[in-house]
């Protein structure tokens, strides 16, 4: 398709059917934010299913959340919401053209998130040994409430789910550590940068709320 | 260029600090006991706010185009519905003798 | 191709391009081979190859159906066991609603026509466009694999606690309907934003095509209603695998929950199905009256209100599944209100009708079949809504006629008027009229001989999904079943000369039936990239008052137009751009 | 018109089931005076303004706002006022009077138990006085089932961790058959019973003599009887044939191979257990979707079906 100033010479990254990158690039990032709304609406379902126990049975929930251990529940929070920050300033080194600490910024953000899911694996191990499993397989007598797998069903269902996203994330930013390596990106070009940016910050979205609806009944 | 807005280190960095001041909050506010339905309020209150300075300043909805904002805005209503209405139905069930 | 954001008025240098007669060089032969239609990126292409699998699937839905109705010929066993058609009917649903209804219009015909109606080259993302059309083959795949080794006996609906004790593999058929979902979420955000970046020049939102309309409100709902069936279906398949529970009544859950979770996604379906079809019949109705649509607005902003309160009425689904008065009081209500923009789109049509010049091709006829027969669906679903009579009328045959009225009498009309107004811009060729009518008359005459006694039946008290069944239905059984046999033969009529004008139809031009929308303005078959100017629009899409040649205009200069087409009396129109 | 309303629904049994019809005819009457007229709008102006030549010109009409208001505004009218009319016979219809005579039902895979408040039970027969009204607490044993009488213009989903509850009065004696109409599995269709509706001494007849045991008749014809009221003939046939489960003929004495148990020869204790913890032994190559019949056949029934399988050859 022409451009209406004439023919210039396009840019490698611009697809034929876009008439600028400014275009391509704000295509994407609505394309993004409209996945971004499938990602709330499914991780709604599992809050409206906890929201909807939570008014059932009020007193299962306090007492189900003294077995979640807060101190590590805030520690993953901080992991977290670092790794949102770091991600930030990869994209905004990305945007200045500095590669290097476009690379570097990538490199923490991955490792915070490894970190977040090694605390994750060892809360999940605490509670298999104390038998707090989900659903049917759940033996634990600590609790009196006799519907007490329910929340851990529940809880088991919402992080684990937030888990799979964070590991998809990891992937994501090894594959963009991958592709700034190669010098794919520069300030003209850094819309996977951007995109896989907004992906993570949702997960701290959700982890943001996941953490007082679980770890802070009181 | 609108949606190539770069904000500054100093800036990010002042997000960073006040959403690791904010989960400090949230954290000593469960150690105070609200009352039943006001330690909910508070806790769901902190949380909104800290995902809303994430979306805003690091998601850069504050400088991004109207329609970004509005697609957000409207995934939330949609799961407020969602819970909205199926409490409509959970909240006001009326049980002909003491269920099991 | 909106180019710069300021709305300021551009003065664009235009010319017109008569569009070509015959195209030697087009989409379909621009590349052979199978890997060219395996890896293309064309939405052409990608349009048809969703037209094909839909087609498939249609006929294998169909057949499941005929066999169905055959074996309730008698009040016990015909010739299949209880358990088999128990599986048949649970497959008819799940394949004709997942694999054909929600898919159709808007991967298939929408894929086709979207680009061609915006004036863009292609959808946003035509690689994602590729891939939800392998993720739909694949949730496919993993669907039939379900159903060659052992089957489904829940009913499309996977209501627990059966669906969780059952021990046919639930779990295969739910992770292919996951992975189906992401075909429908894929195809919502590209059409999504493409609507809103890829607009030819001077096309803003009020002179966007009806059609453009409807499948924006469709994506909407598409987009905002699949996440829920897919956190859904993931915790039924954890209740099947780690009992979690959240369904299970014995583990302290609540199976009108999933109902809940379910019907939040598949009434918003049942909207995804048919608002694509009141897209094509808006198009439709306007070509064949020669006459500028009636009420535009009203007609895209009802889309809209459908898409909306679409997600407000799914209570209407569980008035006796033990929900709370209450909360059934405000899902009747709220039903009603979903009946209303329906309704005022049906007027709109006839008033575009009234004083028009209506040329009865096969198209038009399919679009007033649509319309008596979706009357009718509303009519009944009004009585499905009013609560005292549904409480007498929920899960009868009563139901089954309704769904079919709206879904068959509906949408599948809208997608044969679809298919047969666009069949000569896909291809090129034009079908057999006179059998076309044929057709249309048996189906028409098929689908009341087998849906009427439902109705009449349903009222009597007939239960859905009964194998075996008290005498008193057997007539009406038989009549049904008589009418299924001739409904099948209309579509075998179809089939036939569609395939038959595929090899040996005679040359379409590029606008038959002399239709002023944008998609009419390039060649037929299209060339590859659509057009061969960048379309500049300065009328409405349904302006007949206005002669054609305003309809065909495209920036002079923009040099990859092959040919000089002659010079046009508008020396510069403006053009109001907006991003 | 309203002969053919009439004749689409099944016969009035119950005082509220006239409401019902009611706003069922005024639905169809004015959804028929509608569509008549829509669909002589559509063959009229197809007709009407077919298209003579290729180059008519036609007028440029593009919104009448006060047509559109009155098309928009009388439908929402109609409906408002058949929202009404049906919300306020739900009411009627989920508020049971408070002197109903409860009975207590429970919905299992395929069939329906009634019990009574002097301890009396049937199986798929619901027997109740006339002219009173009548409440029904329902609860599933295992999945959902949906309790429904066309006669009597009632349905209810049976769930299996709640009650719910129904309520009718019926207007005249008679039978009416009960339907299940939640899908519930492979026997769903043939989940149905009978109401018999009876006048009042005839009811209490037969509730003192519902469990008084008939000593003139012999335990094993007893037991053939007690066979087919309980529904166990829909699964287990008694000549040999296969069904759901597996037949009594010669089942006595036969050396019995389980999927979840040792094998054990078939005698009193293994009959009776196999009625009231049915699934606590399965036999190979069937499945455990036999419902508990605790509570629904006492000692001395057990005693007669045992006699009456003693007699299966």
């Amino acid at each position: 398709m022409s451009d209406t100033s004439g023919v210039q010479d396009k840019p490698k990254h611009l697809k034929h059917y876009f008439v600028d990158s400014d275009q391509q690039f704000e295509a994407s990032k609505m394309g993004m934010w409209v996945f971004l709304v499938t990602e709330i609406l499914f991780f709604g379902g599992l809050f409206a299913a906890y929201i909807v126990y939570r008014s059932w049975y009020p007193e299962l929930y306090i007492q189900a959340s003294t077995e979640l251990d807060t101190f590590w529940g805030t520690v993953n929070t901080a992991v977290l919401i670092g790794s949102s920050l770091t991600v930030a300033m990869a994209i905004r080194s990305a945007q200045l053209n500095q590669i290097k600490g476009l690379i570097t910024n990538l490199w923490i953000t991955i490792s915070l998130a490894f970190v977040f899911m090694v605390i994750k694996f060892f809360e999940y191990t605490h509670k298999f040994d104390k038998g707090i499993l989900p659903g049917e397989y759940y033996t634990y007598e600590g609790l009196a409430h006799e519907k007490a797998n329910i929340f851990f069903s529940i809880y088991y269902m919402m992080t684990g789910l937030h888990g799979i996203h964070v590991i998809i994330g990891i992937g994501l930013m090894l594959f963009l550590v991958y592709k700034a390596k190669k010098g794919v990106f520069s300030s003209e070009y850094y819309t996977p940068v951007e995109i896989t940016g907004l992906y993570w910050h949702l997960v701290d979205v959700i982890w943001i709320f996941l953490f007082p609806l679980l770890y802070l009944i009181d | 260029m609108s949606g190539h807005h770069i904000s500054s280190a100093k800036f990010l960095w002042g997000i960073g600090s006040a959403l690791f001041f904010l989960t400090f909050i949230t954290v000593a506010a469960s150690w105070v006991h609200f009352p039943s339905p006001w330690n909910i309020v508070v806790a769901i209150g902190i949380a909104s706010v800290k995902a809303l300075i994430v979306v805003a300043f690091f998601m850069n909805l504050w400088w991004d185009s109207k329609f970004n904002s509005m697609l957000f805005v409207m995934s939330l209503i949609f799961f407020l519905l969602l819970i909205g209405i199926t409490l409509l139905d959970t909240l006001f069930r009326v049980d002909p003798v003491p269920s099991f | 191709m909106a180019t710069t954001d300021a709305p300021n008025i551009k003065r664009l240098q235009v010319r017109r391009f008569k569009p070509e007669e015959s195209p030697k060089e087009h989409y379909l032969n621009a590349e052979k081979g199978l890997w060219s239609w395996l890896s293309t990126v064309d939405h052409k292409r990608i349009g048809l190859m969703y037209f094909g699998s839909i087609a498939f699937f249609f006929l294998f839905g169909g057949i499941l159906a005929l066999v169905l109705r055959t074996e309730l010929l008698t009040p016990t066993q015909s010739f299949i066991e209880a358990e088999t058609y128990n599986q048949i009917f649970t497959l008819h649903g799940a394949i004709m609603i997942f694999f054909f209804l929600v898919p159709s219009v808007p991967a298939a015909l929408g894929n086709f026509i979207l680009p061609l109606q915006l004036g863009a080259k292609d959808v946003a993302f035509p690689r994602l466009n590729l891939a939800s059309f392998y993720i739909y083959t694949i949730g496919a795949i993993f669907t039939l694999i379900a159903i060659f080794t052992g089957g489904i006996d829940t009913g499309w609906t996977f209501y627990t606690p059966y669906s969780a004790e059952t021990s046919s593999n639930v779990i295969m058929m739910t992770l292919g309907i996951f992975i189906l979902g992401f075909s429908s979420i894929l195809t919502g955000v590209n059409f999504i934003v493409t609507i809103h970046k890829m607009r030819a020049p001077g096309l803003t939102w009020n002179k966007l095509p009806l059609n453009i309309w409807a499948l924006y409100a469709t994506s909407i709902i598409q987009v905002l209603a699949t996440p829920v069936l897919a956190i859904t279906v993931l915790l039924l398949a954890m209740e099947r695998m780690l009992g979690i529970g959240i369904f299970d009544p014995a583990l302290g859950g609540d199976p009108v929950l999933y109902q809940h979770f379910f019907w939040f996604y598949s009434h918003p379906a049942v909207y995804i199905m048919i608002v694509p079809g009141f897209g094509v019949i808006s198009e439709v109705i306007s070509t064949f009256s020669r006459k500028t649509i009636f009420g535009y607005w009203a007609i895209a902003l009802s889309s809209l209100a459908i898409a909306f309160i679409g997600f407000l009425v799914w209570g209407h689904h569980m008035f006796t599944a033990g929900q709370s008065s209450l909360a059934s009081m405000v899902f009747s209500f709220l039903t009603f209100l979903v009946g209303i923009p329906t309704g005022i789109k049906i007027f709109n049509w006839l008033a575009t009708m009234y004083k028009g010049s209506i040329d009865m091709k096969t198209p038009m006829l399919y679009a007033m079949v649509f319309l008596f027969l979706f009357t009718i669906g509303g009519f009944t679903g009004i009585m499905l809504g009013a609560l005292v009579v549904d409480i007498h009328l929920h899960d009868t045959y009563y139901v089954v006629a309704h769904f079919h009225y709206v879904m068959m009498g509906g949408m599948v009309m809208a997608f044969l008027a679809g298919i047969h107004y666009w069949w000569p811009k896909m291809f090129g060729k034009m079908y057999n009229e006179f059998w076309a009518k044929i057709a249309c008359g048996i189906i028409f005459i098929g689908f009341n001989m087998t849906f009427l006694p439902q109705f009449i039946m349903g009222a009597q008290g007939m239960p859905r999904r009964y194998y075996n069944y008290i005498d008193q239905f057997q007539p009406f059984h038989q009549f049904s079943t008589m009418g299924s046999y001739v409904l099948g033969v209309g579509f075998l009529i179809i089939a036939a000369y569609m395939i038959h004008s595929l090899l040996r139809g005679k040359e379409a031009g590029s606008n038959p039936w002399g239709s002023r929308a944008l998609e009419w303005q390039t060649s037929s078959p299209a060339p590859h990239h659509n057009f061969e100017h960048t379309p500049v629009i300065i009328n409405g899409p349904y302006d007949y008052h206005k002669p054609m040649s305003e309809f065909q205009l495209g920036i002079a200069h923009s040099h990859n137009g092959h040919h000089e087409g002659e010079k046009v009396d508008v020396e510069t129109g403006t053009a109001q751009e907006k991003a | 018109m309203n002969r053919l309303t009439e004749y689409m629904l099944p016969p009035a049994r119950s005082t509220l089931a006239s409401e019902t019809d009611a706003l069922f005819h005024f639905i169809n009457v004015t959804s028929i005076i509608l569509l008549v007229g829509i669909t002589f709008a559509i063959l009229y102006f197809a007709w009407k303004y077919r298209r003579r030549s290729e180059d008519d010109v036609t007028p440029v009409i593009t919104h009448n706002n006060k047509l559109e208001i009155t098309w928009s505004v009388i439908p929402l009218i109609m409906v408002m006022i058949v929202f009404g009319w049906g919300f306020s016979g739900y009411m009627n219809l989920v508020t049971p009077p408070d002197d109903a005579y409860e009975i207590r039902v429970e919905g299992a895979s395929w069939n329906w138990r009634f019990f009574y408040d002097n301890g009396a039970v049937s199986v798929n027969e619901l027997n109740v006085p006339v002219d009173r009204p009548i409440k029904l607490i329902m609860s599933s044993t295992d999945v959902i089932h949906s309790f429904y009488v066309p006669d009597f213009r009632v349905k209810r989903d049976v769930l299996p961790n709640r009650y719910s509850s129904i309520w009718f009065e019926a207007t005249e004696t008679g039978q009416s058959v009960i339907f299940c109409t939640e899908y519930c599995g492979e026997q769903h269709s043939n989940m149905d019973g009978m109401v018999n509706v009876m006048s009042q001494d005839e009811f209490d007849t037969w509730l003192e003599s519902g469990n008084a045991v008939d000593e003139s008749v012999p335990p094993a014809e007893r037991g053939e009887a007690l066979v087919s009221q309980n529904g166990c003939n829909a699964c287990h046939s008694v000549d040999g044939s296969s069904g759901v489960g597996p037949s009594f003929a010669g089942l006595w004495g036969s050396e019995r191979t389980f999927q979840n148990a040792e094998p054990v020869t078939a005698d009193e204790n293994y009959i009776r257990e196999s009625i009231l913890e049915s699934n606590a032994k399965i036999l190979e190559g069937y499945d455990p979707v036999m419902p508990s019949y605790q509570g629904v056949i006492n000692d001395q029934q057990i005693g007669d079906i045992i006699e009456y399988i003693k007699t299966l050859e």
